[in-house]
């Protein structure tokens, strides 16, 4: 299965790069995504992550040509 | 019901007068508008800031405002709303974002506007990089409504 | 603070920009506005409105208008405000009041805002007579907010 | 003692004109300047009254020279 990875923000500029394409076949979900990224680390507690623009949970399950994105606390807005 | 994520500097006063002239004749039928305004202070945290980059997930960005005013909708009798961030670099005193939301009376326009900015500041996904005199940081978290 | 009693039609819209012009580097300063516009809606109490006019108390209008934003920066942090009312003949579709108020940050403007609406309507002297189909009468009371 | 009164909106109407010029030595409160001005009636629970521009009530004093007004409700605004 193929994946997109995409990183925003800090955690983009940390990462060394805006995205990844996994080819891997043993990933069911986003925390196998991450660790499939980040050489087998667990996803820290302030990251957000996302499965094709819609806000996920680790836990969350991925398939084939899914877009996948993390990134941290988001700050819009103003006041 | 309109949502835009803009890449240039914006008048939300002109952007109001033009959203509201292609109301035509709806005009006449509401009695409130309630809006909000976030502007871009050169001062956060203590420290002089000369500009900002606002980065945001293109089409994630643009979704979940329309799901925050789309839920705002279905929970308050709102006749318009239109929203309208600003992305990309940013001088003090730009307009960062304008939410405005037409109803028949008042308390509805407040209290959806309210509801909107503080959605829209907790899930939509856009990040703030500040320029300040020693280098670039990024903002960590939001400000309490 | 400025406040003002309007006896033309005015753009609420044009009011803001023209007004903010004239703060100058004042902008950098304020992360928030909130914004309030009343509009003339063509219907009230279950009957088309044709037109309206607008009664008022010269000097003591200005004077609760005044005392009423007073009592707001007292209470709130407010960089600035802007009240405009209209009085005279009105049109469904008009604006007949704008309340901006200029914060750092935006809990502060809404709160202001609403406030200053809601004094206004229950202690500015104004008084509205509608013309309906059937003739015209005075509006006894307001809506609540 | 000269007490200028005036009358709003709906009052106005009622009373068939804009103000009166009292000339009354007997006027000690906004009471009895409504009393004045209307047969010797007391002030409707509706109405307000002002004294030189400044909300005041039925017991409120009267100088010479004071400028009382009677309205009915206000209703400004909009929405």
């Amino acid at each position: 299965m193929t994946v997109r990875v995409r990183y925003f923000a800090s955690l983009r500029e940390k990462m060394g790069r805006i995205d990844d394409t996994l080819v891997y076949e043993n990933i069911a979900t986003v925390a196998d995504v991450w660790r499939a990224v980040s050489s087998g680390r667990p996803i820290p507690d302030q990251l957000l992550c996302a499965v094709n623009m819609e806000y996920a949970e680790p836990q969350s399950l991925v398939n084939d040509g899914d877009e996948v994105a993390f990134f941290p606390p988001v700050t819009g807005g103003s006041g | 019901m309109t949502v835009t994520v803009c890449h240039i500097p914006f008048s939300p006063y002109a952007e109001l007068e033009a959203y509201q002239q292609l109301m035509g004749d709806e005009v006449r039928r509401f009695g409130a508008t309630a809006i909000f305004v976030g502007t871009m202070r050169d001062l956060n945290l203590g420290d002089e800031v000369t500009h900002m980059v606002l980065e945001h997930y293109p089409g994630m960005t643009e979704r979940q405002l329309e799901q925050i005013v789309a839920e705002a909708q279905a929970r308050w009798d709102l006749l318009d709303v239109l929203v309208i961030h600003r992305v990309g670099e940013i001088t003090p005193g730009d307009s960062i974002v304008l939410v405005a939301v037409w109803t028949l009376h008042r308390g509805a326009a407040f209290e959806a506007c309210r509801h909107i900015i503080e959605e829209l500041k907790h899930t939509a996904p856009f990040w703030k990089k500040e320029t300040v005199r020693d280098g670039e940081r990024w903002v960590e978290s939001n400000t309490k409504g």
